[in-house]
């Protein structure tokens, strides 16, 4: 048993951390943010020449055969560092897509592009009404020819602002909220008939509303097997989760880190406020969240990659329900030991919550992951 | 025991209600269902209807205005008043400066500052906090030293609400250094005109800039602008903390809340059934609502035993209560929206935005309240203070 | 709006306190339900002078026409001093069932001997396998000639240790679970067939289960209409649960006060451990819930008696709801606060923490009651 | 990173599991699943049966008997057990004395001390707190006296756990008030046999009398009966007390406890269905469920990565948490059990019982359950004393 990083692991580790110290403060950020493209290209340039973009690959297609360990203590450091480049929608969602279902063609195709920096994807899974049910999905396809035509919308897709191509889950067959008859496309986003509303996201990252409209994508565009796409989803997603709970686990350490300097600081009445006792053991719990949650972030992690479905939601669904209680509570606890200043934007505390809370809501929300916990654990 | 209002309590809430119907412009309502945000217009608007009403000052003296309402029927006007979405009344010059002028103020103050507080002349804001000096205020460092028939101020306010509105701001300043804290402290006013008055708004995570610092640089104050007596700014403060009854456990603000979390839920869908029948959701907001009739019952016996007890503690429970629930309020409104209110839309908030919003309606507003909601458990006394003086006043440890 | 005694509620209120202090205290209280009847006759007969058990009766039964409130000033006190008399079942409840249902005949020959402190009753409406579910009967009772013959078992009866007869919710149609088709029927406790499982319950007083074996009773027997008696029955649950609240309000104030006193005194690390803010804080808490109850528990007396059973329904469940999750809590802070002492049975802290778990479980707990209030208040 | 057990770990399981199915006595693992209470001789028995394998006192040096397991051996033998309903070994002698008197104890004291701990001739209690001294231990009061060759103890200790069935107990007393509180403590080993050695039950909320007080008058005791020097019975008080590395979180119960549970809600119903499929039940199972994970996760952190960083912080927190399960875990049986949970009856949880219980199975053990476990988050050191223990050494507040 072994909850340290590799020795490979502490190494790259330490290469990002310093990139993305050197690379980011709190104004790069909020200028690439509010006046930029939302992601800085130099620094995505450099995880691909650090090779993160090829970290979860096979050797034979140039990647490192790494796992979604691997791919946790990168997303540790984008959550420190609050990153925005498009690191989990493009190598883990859309790398493990394509790793989990894509043809030879596809994979040679796409994975040498993501691994070179030149491609950023995006998968979309969930749509307006659906809320979190990734198999409630009205975007249809129809055979026509040798093509397909696709409309429907997709709905706060991470990362649909910049991918060059968006991996869409769309009903082939069967009838809406059936988890048969689904069937994952990959679409050119700059398609005819696809529209893109753009924003950011509370934490400052891209996000799009993906509009289809009478797409036409050819046969080759189908990834995996048709009607046969829940598995893959499930699989996606929960490596999704797995590595936005590592962020918000690399963010939840900087909440804390910064709480605890401000109790030591910050004098009323005459001494530090981190001297009164009520404060203290508010620190403590948080303190106690941030470790329980380590290690079960090290333990999603580590089933992410399983193909036994039940035992790997199990892992992430317990990550997302203790993360999405434990950091929730926690993030409003270290607003409140700042109290006034832990309200202003100025303030880098507000920016860490923000991520927490993107990685709380996305692939769903603590009570989804509760009632999925309880199918997978207690119903025969 | 009768827990109901009285045929006179009725009667006067029918009352409310007919003026509301006929005065309130539902333009401003319309923004506050829609989670938009006031233009200081909007505020202005709200206050004339009252004024012309007589309504605007309630809380004051008859011969100032007052209306003599017993707690019971302010109560009840500020529940009307939230349910048709009123904007919570700016309080600084009707319910704080005010009623300190009426107690404390000298005949001349009288006269210059409460017509022009009814009249909507002079916009008040209150320059209490300090960089320093935020629950303990009393070790605010703003210096005020006599020169001639002026005194002059230097020194930083911040968490000023309004401030960058406001023409006018009542200060706690230090006028004597030689004295324990709370008892060299004066209260001022100082016209924002004056010279070395600077005021820079303070953006918070909610992405509004709802409050200030305001830097006061050799600012040359009138020496009759100081209310009562010097060095007795702490008494005066005490008075304008503790004069606030009604609107500390923010009832009538947490029904608006309730209808709003309830419309939300019955639109949301989830497993192809209303959000409002699923059995967890369902489950916290039952918890909420109960909250919410137990701080509404309990503000109700706090007003129907006003003066007896010790109101004081009972106050700082109201404050711990109703602060949570209207961040819970918030939360859940927030997690009922699901993955809509992660976008961060800022634009729909604003009156004059007629662009199209990500999601549905209700969405753009929820994470921004959420954000902004974190701070009612830290203003106006944060909850571990209330819970010191709990502690203090009730339980005697 | 008023929240205050009456001068007759106060006048009673003090008698009753005078009484329960005079009769009461923790030797005489534990060697009643150690070695004796589990209760005090004297006390029993103390309350028919004093008038309490002719409280909530028709002034032309000999009664005084009062109110659940009136009721409610009688629980509190009872839950103050742990008085283990049988006033909830017999006045509260069999007193409701008979003034909601019963016949001429029947008030006369009951309501009398209630007053005068010669019958106690008990009302059995839930079974072994029926939870909180009051529609869940699978006691039968079959017509056979005039008469009904009785069959099946009821589960936790308060009061029916001591009860001379018993108010039985029986199925005479209908299916299992259905609202339809029950009927109460009023049971000689010592009628050929029924056997009773005696016991004390956590806080000292008595119940019993019931088992009904080719009970044969006469027409006369059934209270109210047959095969309607449901409205019946969650009134009465109501107006059980109203009172049981209001006696849980009264301990939850001992509760406190035990807890507060031990704060001052109690001294460690040479200060009175009420010193400490942590602990400062937590008996705050415990304040603010006491009089968050509070409000509510006066508010379920005042709807008890209400024909609206929906609006009555959501103040009891409320109730319920409120104090049963922050009275369950505060005991638990209790305890905490007063460390190892807490945990002895000498001390008396324990015995009102039992005490409230009964009033918290009996006629359904918080998530019986959060439930019931979700569908009074949201489903249209 | 590998969260697996190795290979060998998985073949030291293997041999605990096939040394328990032969040597573990089946009756008292029924009792266990049933909620009785064990008897002395249960204890006995299953510390025989240990001994005879060599397993009874794991944490000892090797020539004393001790296996050297790692920290995660340690833990894995400690799950095995409680899966298969093994009492919890009483700790006195095996796991607290022991390692005391093989670190501090002279020669003649191991040679007279160690074997008989083991063999089943001296039975131990632990003499710490007193009534006056819980939580701040350093206060305790209970004197020794030089007087020849003998120290002549008066005092009086409390919450001694087993003291009844104990033949010897080791205390804290005072030997020195000339000192600091902590400075002027001995460790003393005391034959219970000796004149002027009282016991008195404490009866528990319970129901239970596990713990007790224990008055000592005049008892005259043997000076060499002292552990280490005079006065430093505090240093040996603190190894003692920072010596458990396992069984603080107390996962091995909780699986017990969870599988209990589990069985439970299948079994009792509500609206048709199992419990267990109730979604309001189920969630807060699933949070207990995802909890205990949690703690076993970081529990196992702390054991691979002993003597890094700071284990002492570390321990409060599983402390904390541990025993926070353990109260959630009772709490959701009894809620479980529905008002079957309120008769209080003693009788069946005795071994010897063969009455009929009231309601199912596993009604009678809830209420009593519960109650017993209030006391998780006292002692030990208490929920707090924990939380101030991580802010001074963790956090450096």
């Amino acid at each position: 048993m072994d909850f340290g990083y590799s020795e490979e692991q502490v190494l790259f580790s330490n290469s990002l951390q310093k990139l993305l110290s050197d690379s980011y403060n709190v104004d790069v950020r909020r200028a690439l943010v509010e006046d930029g493209p939302g992601y800085s290209e130099d620094v995505w340039k450099a995880f691909a020449e650090m090779g993160l973009l090829a970290l979860p690959f096979p050797e034979d297609m140039g990647g490192f055969d790494g796992t979604s360990v691997d791919t946790m203590v990168v997303a540790i450091e984008l959550g420190r560092h609050l990153a925005l480049e498009p690191y989990v929608p493009t190598v883990v969602m859309a790398g493990s897509a394509l790793k989990l279902a894509g043809s030879d063609a596809q994979k040679t195709d796409l994975i040498a592009k993501i691994i070179s920096g030149d491609l950023k994807m995006a998968v979309a899974l969930t749509e307006p009404g659906s809320r979190f049910d990734m198999a409630d999905v009205t975007t249809r396809a129809v055979a026509n020819g040798d093509d397909y035509i696709i409309s429907g919308s997709k709905s706060v897709v991470l990362g649909g602002d910049l991918a060059d191509k968006i991996i869409v889950s769309v009903r082939t067959s069967g009838d809406t909220r059936s988890e048969d008859g689904l069937t994952l496309f990959i679409v050119d986003a700059n398609a005819d008939g696809v529209s893109r509303e753009t924003y950011s996201l509370l934490d400052g990252r891209g996000g799009a509303d993906i509009h289809l409209e009478n797409v036409r994508v050819p046969a080759s565009a189908v990834l995996g097997t048709l009607d046969q796409a829940w598995s893959v989803m499930e699989h996606v997603a929960d490596q999704a989760s797995a590595a936005l709970c590592a962020e918000s686990l690399g963010a939840f350490e900087k909440v804390n880190e910064l709480t605890l300097e401000y109790l030591k600081v910050r004098e009323q009445f005459g001494r530090p406020i981190g001297k009164f006792q009520v404060l203290q053991h508010h620190m403590a719990d948080m303190v106690i969240e941030y470790e329980h949650a380590r290690s079960l972030v090290c333990q999603s992690s580590m089933k992410a990659d399983s193909e036994d479905a039940a035992e790997r939601g199990k892992a992430v669904s317990s990550t997302k329900v203790y993360l999405g209680e434990g950091g929730h509570k926690s993030c409003q606890s270290a607003i409140q030991l700042h109290g006034g200043i832990g309200m202003t934007a100025e303030y880098e505390l507000g920016d860490f919550v923000k991520r927490m809370a993107i990685s709380e809501v996305l692939f769903g929300d603590v009570d989804h992951h509760l009632v999925r916990f309880g199918k997978l654990s207690y119903l025969d | 025991m009768d827990l109901n209002y009285s045929a006179e309590e009725e009667a006067f809430r029918q009352e409310v209600r007919t003026f509301l119907k006929e005065k309130f412009p539902q333009d401003i309502g319309d923004k506050t269902r829609a989670g938009k945000r006031y233009s200081n217009v909007d505020n202005g608007r709200w206050q004339a209807a009252l004024y012309a009403n007589g309504w605007d000052v309630p809380s004051w003296p008859v011969e100032h205005g007052g209306t003599n309402w017993t707690p019971v029927q302010a109560d009840i006007f500020d529940e009307e008043c939230f349910a048709v979405g009123a904007p919570r009344m700016v309080p600084f010059g009707t319910r704080l400066v005010g009623p300190v002028i009426t107690n404390f103020g000298s005949d001349a103050q009288k006269k210059k500052y409460l017509p022009a507080i009814r009249n909507g002349d002079h916009f008040w804001c209150q320059g209490f906090s300090e960089p320093g000096a935020g629950s303990d205020l009393a070790s605010l460092k703003t210096r005020a030293v006599l020169d001639g028939d002026e005194w002059v101020v230097n020194g930083q306010k911040t968490w000023t609400s309004s401030a960058q509105y406001a023409n006018w701001i009542f200060c706690l300043v230090r006028t004597n250094t030689e004295v324990k804290n709370q008892e060299g402290i004066s209260f001022l006013l100082i016209d924002m005109a004056t010279p070395g008055v600077t005021v820079r708004p303070i953006v918070l995570i909610s992405g509004e800039a709802p409050v200030n610092e305001v830097f006061l640089e050799d600012v040359r104050v009138p020496k009759e602008n100081l209310v009562g007596e010097v060095d007795m700014g702490w008494t005066y403060a005490k008075f304008l903390l503790g004069n606030e009854r009604t609107g500390i456990a923010g009832v009538g603000a947490g029904k608006a809340d309730l209808v709003e979390l309830k419309r939300i839920a019955r639109v949301e869908r989830k497993n192809g059934k209303p959000m409002i029948e699923d059995p967890l959701f369902q489950a916290r907001l039952s918890r909420l609502e109960i909250d919410l009739k137990a701080l509404e019952l309990t503000n109700m016996r706090m007003l129907s035993e006003v003066g007896d007890g010790n109101p004081g503690a009972f106050a700082s429970m109201l404050k711990i209560r109703g602060s949570e629930l209207q961040q819970r309020f918030s939360e859940l409104q927030m997690e009922a929206t699901g993955a809509y209110a992660l976008p961060w839309q800022q634009g729909p908030l604003e009156a004059d935005w007629n662009g199209k919003a990500v999601g549905p309606d209700h969405a753009a507003p929820r994470a921004p309240l959420y954000y902004d909601r974190r701070k009612t458990t830290i203003y106006g006394g944060s909850t571990e203070v209330q819970k010191n003086i709990i502690t203090k006043s009730l339980l005697g440890l």
